[in-house]
């Protein structure tokens, strides 16, 4: 049977070089980083190694800015809590726009809880933020901007560089979830101004298991998880060495391999944009077009008149593996914050699926991805009632400008 | 095996793969339609009445998940050759049984499917009001 | 050379059964659990299938109680936090002992700084807890009881099913730290009483990057780290599923082999300790006697006269691994927490090393570490101005009892 | 190989594996025992100092942590051979950097040293306080 994998914002494969790398450590190399043993140091010196590797990658002024936690998210919260916490005697304000992930929004929200408050950034139909609406949000008692890179449902990428010189201006705090980002576009710490910048390696070719979180040796944070001296006290608990040494690796290769990646993914985005567009009638594309402004993977549809799950699970009757940022595939309301931030109709989110391209996918697999998909959506829509509605002319389409 | 990891059980899966009664009825006795796009499921259902009362064919037509697919492919299955009261007492229980079981946050598609074959039923009770009493009248009965 | 690991509460090697199991889920089963798609399915399934062996082994009444997190700390803090989150509208008191890992201690030290209250139960000169001490500290306001089932420095084994029965009746949350004792110890989480437990794997030779929180169906609790839905809203964050696994695995088979590790252990932590205190003068035994109220690989000892970091490094020169509870080795003045609890001489404290057995030590291993270590305690002494002044009579011994 | 795992630099592990100039000295003209075991470090130091003023011989006792052992080791074959006017200015700074480096944590381990070799000259200043006019002498010329 034909598979086709292309939800790589989800996760990703781990590379065999990475694999390679990781293995010595769940048997051999056992010790404990905080140990003062050969086990022991061994580990230790493994963890630094792999905050070289993050730190050359995102251009980090050094390795001691690398920390380490168990995923995107929990980097998410740690930027987002750990500065509220430490910076609360300065001010409770952060700035952040609606179309952040979950864990940053609901870390904001948990925030809001304990009196803190928070403006939230509209972003446009594209998904894009105003940095200039930023500057306006600022007031005395801000203590943090947080933003993402690019975004994780749309792939609008921000203009970050920018938004990092008003927080640079206002002395504030900033924050970039960088977890969609890494390993797929340019990140320089230094030029974009950040304090702070998370990573995910499970989504370039690393293991799950571990989170980074970039910590500028002058921004101020405190500690979420309390325990043990770990990561220089700034995240208590015994290190997943194995997915720190992964993940060291594959940011390394996926830095070196980054424009060769990228540029394959780029004709390969635009091949299925195309093959969709072309196949299927309205259908609409969420988020700006591809090219420099979007992620090179990600590719995020409406298809009008059906719903996500139904899409989804045919997909994967036909092998291909796909996402929705429709709220009943994910059972979370949530989830579907930047398809409501962008303020597209809630049928067309209904409707929403989100592919991710990775490396290995081939041009055959687009071309059975498109015939497949187009072949779903007409089933579908034979099922639904919203479409023989729309067939009689009782009701019309939400789509603007009205594709094809 | 691709068939063992699917988010549902396989008779949920074989009605939301090879959904059963799906379509519409040319000149049906009744039609029901329940839900709404914004809350992400619409069925439809349409309903061919004899005149002994009886149900002799259904259709569905559904906006919705996978859950929400089968579910109306089982109602229909389950009001088929069924009588306007035996029609009537079908509830979504009844459906999610005859799938073999739902997600907890699925049920919500069952009770539409049972709403949507109410609808259906009272909408050819509306169009012939002399059933009506019938059904009434042997509703007193039981 | 020989070597000889004992640092074993520090962690462990991975099972050679538990790393195959874990294998195939970082390159062929890479999915995120949360997505619906083969790969996504399957992950789930690996995860519930875990969450089953966990179940099975700590008595659970059901597999949904069991909560994953990224290490024993976390699901630490995850209890003790996510408890006075989710209750503190009942009242804002907590009740600990004196002698919780740091991971407890510093989670209600944080509390305390957010306004909550504490008590802290003192322990003996043993470590043991009176569960009469509890069931005092107890006020109205009291939301959670918060202690550990084995000592992570000392091996004493509370009277936690004597506590749970204080906290049943007086309908107060009550939290067991058990990552220092499952895999070694029998855990009943129903017999206990505990609405909350948690499990470190790495420390029953399952992989580091996850832990382990059961939570009774009854049990309120609030989250910490927020995002998206995973975990049933308890733990946002792609789940560490190759982690996962081996975890499940590794308890299972620690269960099942527990009798006959424990015995060979009780065996081997006799032989230490008898030859240790047969060969070296003015040397204590911290805590219990070994037996059933002491873990059984667990021994720590305190030599006088000299100090624990020199100890360390002339083990490990010496191809021995083990640990040291003295806050110069960890830089940490709170890792002899425990230490100060029972009220041990500083000096002795100074001089800690904490043996760890594990189920492949061997009798031979024993032999050696125990002529290594006198000569190394020898060798340290004769650096020593302490130990010069105590053979001029100058300084006295402060061992109780004054052993040998 | 177990060697390149040490959480101490080559240099400074040897000077703990292989203490110089470890002991006492029997007939010291100075002994300087500073630190305490509550904060985890004692260290003395005995010297021989020869009527010129030369440290014609240096022993230590340290109870320690590596780096305590090693600072002591290393201060003791600082002096060596140096008059007491040279030895004074030994720093820890000087220790830290004939060891290659310390971490940051265990830099008292080095100020120990110094202050140890200083206890020690004021101790065989006291005990000739001839001498310690010299020592003034020297140092206003200087
Ligand atoms: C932009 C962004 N931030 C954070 C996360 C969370 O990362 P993780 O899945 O590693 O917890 C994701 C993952 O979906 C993301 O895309
Ligand atoms: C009793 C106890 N609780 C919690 C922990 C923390 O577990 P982890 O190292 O998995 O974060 C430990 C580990 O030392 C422990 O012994």
């Amino acid at each position: 049977m034909i598979k086709v994998y292309l939800d790589h914002q989800s996760s990703t494969p781990v590379l065999p070089q990475v694999y390679e790398a990781m293995l010595p450590w769940f048997s051999e190399y056992y010790g404990n980083a905080s140990a003062l043993h050969e086990q022991g140091l061994r580990a230790k010196a493994a963890l630094n190694q792999s905050r070289k590797q993050f730190s050359e990658a995102i251009h980090s002024p050094d390795p001691e800015s690398i920390l380490f936690t168990s995923c995107g998210t929990e980097a998410n919260n740690l930027a987002v809590k750990g500065t509220a916490y430490a910076l609360q005697h300065k001010g409770k304000h952060i700035i952040l726009s609606t179309a952040e992930h979950p864990s940053v929004e609901n870390s904001v929200a948990f925030l809001e809880r304990q009196g803190f408050t928070a403006t939230r950034v509209s972003v446009d139909s594209q998904g894009f933020i105003n940095p200039e609406d930023i500057r306006a949000a600022i007031t005395p008692e801000t203590i943090l901007i947080a933003t993402h890179y690019a975004n994780h449902d749309i792939g609008t990428i921000q203009p970050v560089a920018q938004i990092g010189e008003i927080a640079r201006e206002h002395k504030i705090q900033f924050f970039v979830d960088a977890a969609f980002s890494a390993g797929w576009l340019p990140i320089n710490v230094q030029e974009m101004n950040a304090s702070l910048l998370s990573l995910s390696p499970h989504r370039f070719y690393g293991p799950k298991g571990v989170g980074v979180l970039y910590k500028n040796r002058k921004a101020r944070l405190s500690s979420i998880i309390h325990g043990g001296i770990q990561e220089n006290n700034f995240r208590s608990g015994t290190e997943n060495i194995p997915a720190i040494v992964g993940g060291g690796l594959a940011m390394q290769i996926a830095e070196n391999e980054r424009e060769t990646r990228v540029s394959r993914l780029r004709v390969l985005q635009e091949k299925l944009w195309k093959g969709l567009s072309e196949q299927i009638s309205y259908i609409c594309l969420n988020g700006p077009l591809p090219g420099e402004n979007r992620h090179p993977a990600n590719l995020n549809v409406s298809t009008e008149f059906i719903e996500g799950e139904g899409q989804l699970l045919l997909c994967n009757a036909a092998g291909i593996a796909v996402a929705s940022g429709s709220s009943c595939v994910s059972k979370n309301l949530k989830s579907s914050l930047t398809l409501t931030a962008i303020g597209l109709d809630i049928t067309l989110a209904q409707g929403n699926i989100i592919f991710t391209l990775g490396k290995d996918n081939t041009f055959e697999q687009i071309d059975y991805v498109v015939s497949s998909f187009a072949k779903i959506v007409e089933r579908l829509r034979q099922m639904s009632p919203m479409w023989d509605a729309f067939q009689k002319g009782n009701i019309s389409s939400v789509i603007p400008g009205n594709p094809k | 095996m691709a068939e063992e990891y699917n988010p549902y059980n396989p008779i949920v899966m074989d009605h939301f793969l090879n959904p059963r009664n799906m379509g519409d009825l040319e000149d049906a006795d009744g039609i029901g339609e329940v839900g709404a796009a914004a809350c992400g499921d619409i069925m439809k259902i349409s309903l061919k009445i004899s005149d002994d009362g009886k149900i002799s064919d259904a259709r569905f037509k559904t906006f919705g998940c996978g859950s929400a697919i089968a579910s109306s492919s089982m109602a229909t299955e389950l009001v088929k050759g069924k009588t306007i009261e035996e029609a009537l007492k079908v509830t979504n229980k009844n459906v999610v049984d005859a799938l073999g079981g739902l997600p907890p946050v699925k049920i919500h598609c069952s009770v539409l499917a049972e709403e949507a074959i109410k609808a259906a039923l009272d909408d050819y009770i509306k169009r012939h009001p002399e059933k009506a009493a019938l059904v009434a009248e042997k509703k007193h009965k039981a």
